[in-house]
């Protein structure tokens, strides 16, 4: 990389964890809401929730 | 066939399900292939060296988050006009991942500079108007995410992306007119050398990547939003029965 | 029926001079601060004034935005704004000129007194104050619709300087421009003749985007 | 005559109300009642046009109140749970901005006279801040005396007043309602007024 070699790794490394964590926070978000979505199917009727809707 | 229906959230959710993987396969197979074509077909810049090929991701990136910007508030105002809250979720879904290019192109800027100019921030005209624009995305994601009312973020969204539409070239014109009043002759980031054509190529086929990528995500975004607004309204719903 | 907009709002503000007065006291301590900050030799004070007065006065005309509709929307007077019979492109437009009037022609008849601290000359301190006046009524009006938007919501004065301050680039690169333009003795109507493009542009946008801002977060 | 067919209200994410029609030709009161948080102040602000409806429309006229914009705000007077005064202005000052705001140009011994009637006799120039609840309501209800709007939006009116105030606004409402006017008013007071010309409207 003629002695560039950390500027050009550095920025596709940024690329990688720019890109790469909004994949990953993108799952996780929907993971989190999956688990939601089922705590409250589980419990029949009464709609009951981790945390108190306003 | 009648498209109409799938302006609804819940009708448009399982058809974006669907879409999602025809996006997102191309994406990384063009993702390898641009980078393949970027570090071994293209040849060593005589000027720059390697450093150069920093520009493969920081020119697409660029380019991604200024469209995307123009993107997001045009489906900000047509959510707005017609109402249509769909395309108003879209602009919201939209406004993370183009923020997320903005700031991109931000960091592989500063990373190119250091080599090129000796500096990692260097006030040059298109550098400064994308950190503006970074700024323009930040005020709409700080603003949708401290309204509680769905339907007035987005419309307070969508009055925002527009008043930010119309000012952008207003800050891309004034900021160039800065920079030229400052530092004279500007230099130009690019540094025009003989784009020879791989470096195009690796730098097209990175853009169209990036593109594929956006809208896959975007998607799974918009699909993660529609599940969120219909379930605390179905909560709602629940618990005033 | 626009003249009993301004008149309520110059009275409102005379009745509540305190708070006019911070505006501008704001104005006068943050300016006085950067000798303190950079050292009081002049050539180089004279190189930074018009950055640092602008910037200042941009802070300063945000300041006083909160003052704009907070209020009204408190004790229920925007709603009944809202519905008289006049557009409400006129009444954000009186509210705005009332605004201006109490705290952007204040800033820049004062700022003479601060260019001298920082050894600008007669001519040049003319044109700072030309610019300032140009360019606090477009603060004024770009401020609005961050105000609009940002009414009743929590964490608002924070929110509304990150809505705000990115559109009030284009201002402070002409304003400051002009002034140091007639610093360097360079023409100077480039950027007075922009600066007044941008005046026009948000006269005529601003109120039409601030209206629909109030509609919406008064619903 | 004021027309509503089929409104419904969304507000966030809950459905307060749906299908809600009603007729109000010239000299007729509606009632509106209903729980806290059925959507009474959400359905009288939909009326004044402030909150646009998720379904239905409201016709004012024969016309749809949207497309009216500002000249149905010349036949409209909306007193909402705030008063709408300002606390630093006397109430002959705020009488004299309200009136100026719509056009009638209300001078200082006219305001001192509607003021009399409302029972603020001696207390026009204190500052709104120094009056107690109930006289700030009856300031905004003075409102109502020097406006010529054929249509009243009133939205929980008589709370936090007396009773010598509750007999003069129920007789202002129907001397309103006599002289040809339309009432939309949320409360739970009955009004005695004749029964062809009163409606209710049950948002439970």
């Amino acid at each position: 990389m003629g002695g560039y070699a950390f500027y050009v790794w550095g920025s596709y490394l940024a690329t990688l964890i720019l890109m790469g964590g909004e994949v990953v926070v993108l799952l996780r978000r929907r993971k989190l809401s999956d688990q939601q979505k089922r705590s409250t199917s589980v419990v029949q009727g009464k709609v009951i929730t981790n945390e108190t809707t306003s | 066939m009648n498209w109409y229906k799938y302006a609804s959230p819940t009708n448009f959710y399982p058809l974006a399900g669907k879409m999602i993987p025809w996006f997102a396969i191309p994406s990384a197979i063009l993702f390898v292939l641009g980078l393949y074509v970027g570090f071994f077909v293209a040849p060593t810049d005589f000027q720059q060296g390697d450093a150069y090929r920093i520009i493969f991701i920081h020119v697409p990136s660029a380019w991604m988050g200024m469209f995307l910007y123009l993107l997001m508030a045009f489906y900000a105002a047509i959510g707005w006009a017609f109402n249509a809250r769909l395309s108003s979720m879209m602009a919201s879904a939209i406004s993370i991942t183009g923020a997320m290019f903005t700031a991109l192109s931000l960091v592989t800027g500063s990373l190119w500079g250091k080599p090129t100019w000796g500096t990692y921030w260097v006030w040059d005209a298109r550098l400064t108007s994308t950190l503006i624009l970074l700024f323009l995305y930040i005020g709409f994601i700080s603003l949708q995410a401290s309204i509680d009312d769905r339907s007035r973020a987005d419309r307070a969204g969508a009055v925002l992306a527009i008043v930010g539409v119309i000012n952008v070239p207003i800050i891309y014109f004034s900021v160039q007119w800065w920079n030229t009043l400052h530092q004279g002759a500007s230099i130009r980031l690019l540094g025009k050398p003989t784009i020879a054509p791989p470096m195009m190529a690796a730098m097209l086929i990175i853009l169209a990547a990036c593109w594929l990528y956006s809208i896959a995500v975007v998607l799974v975004r918009l699909r993660q939003i529609i599940v969120e607004r219909e379930q605390t309204a179905a909560w709602a719903a629940e618990a005033r029965a | 029926m626009f003249r009993w907009i301004v008149v309520r709002d110059l009275t409102l503000a005379w009745k509540s001079r305190v708070d006019v007065l911070s505006t501008l006291f704001f104005f006068l301590i943050v300016v006085s601060l950067f000798p303190l900050g950079i050292g009081p030799e002049t050539n180089l004070l004279r190189l930074i004034a018009p950055g640092v007065v602008w910037v200042a006065a941009l802070l300063a005309s945000m300041l006083s935005l909160g003052r704009l509709f907070a209020n009204d929307y408190q004790d229920g007077t925007l709603e009944q704004l809202l519905l008289t019979p006049q557009p409400l492109y006129l009444v954000v437009l009186g509210k705005v000129l009332a605004l201006w009037l109490v705290s952007g022609v204040p800033l820049a008849l004062m700022s003479p007194v601060l260019g001298i601290q920082f050894g600008l000359s007669g001519n040049t301190l003319f044109v700072l104050v030309v610019s300032l006046l140009l360019g606090t009524p477009v603060l004024a009006l770009i401020g609005s619709i961050g105000a609009a938007l940002t009414l009743g919501l929590r964490g608002g004065g924070l929110l509304l300087s990150i809505l705000v301050l990115p559109l009030y680039i284009p201002v402070l690169i002409f304003g400051s421009g002009a002034v140091d333009a007639s610093i360097t003795g360079m023409g100077l109507q480039g950027s007075l003749s922009l600066l007044g493009a941008v005046l026009v542009l948000s006269l005529v946008f601003a109120p039409w985007a601030t209206s629909a801002a109030l509609r919406i977060s008064l619903e | 005559m004021l027309e509503a067919t089929s409104l419904g209200c969304v507000r966030g994410d809950r459905r307060l109300f749906t299908n809600v029609n009603f007729a109000l030709g010239p000299g007729s009161l509606l009632q509106v009642q209903g729980p806290n948080g059925s959507g009474k102040t959400s359905l009288l602000r939909m009326i004044c046009g402030l909150l646009a409806p998720a379904e239905g429309e409201i016709r004012w006229q024969a016309a749809n109140i949207h497309s009216l914009g500002e000249e149905y705000f010349t036949s409209l007077a909306y007193i909402g749970h705030r008063n709408g005064l300002k606390e630093e202005l006397t109430p002959i000052e705020n009488l004299r901005v309200a009136s100026g705001l719509t056009g009638t140009q209300l001078s200082h011994d006219e305001a001192t006279i509607v003021l009399g009637k409302v029972g603020l006799a001696g207390r026009e120039h204190l500052p709104a801040r120094i009056l107690s609840e109930g006289q700030r309501r009856r300031t905004a209800l003075a409102r109502l005396l020097i406006c010529k709007a054929p249509l009243w939006v009133l939205d929980e009116v008589l709370t936090s007043l007396d009773s010598s105030a509750v007999r003069f606004v129920t007789s202002l409402i129907r001397e309103h309602t006599n002289k040809g006017g339309i009432t939309v008013v949320a409360t739970h007071h009955e009004f005695d007024l004749p029964a062809d010309s009163y409606q209710r409207l049950d948002l439970a």
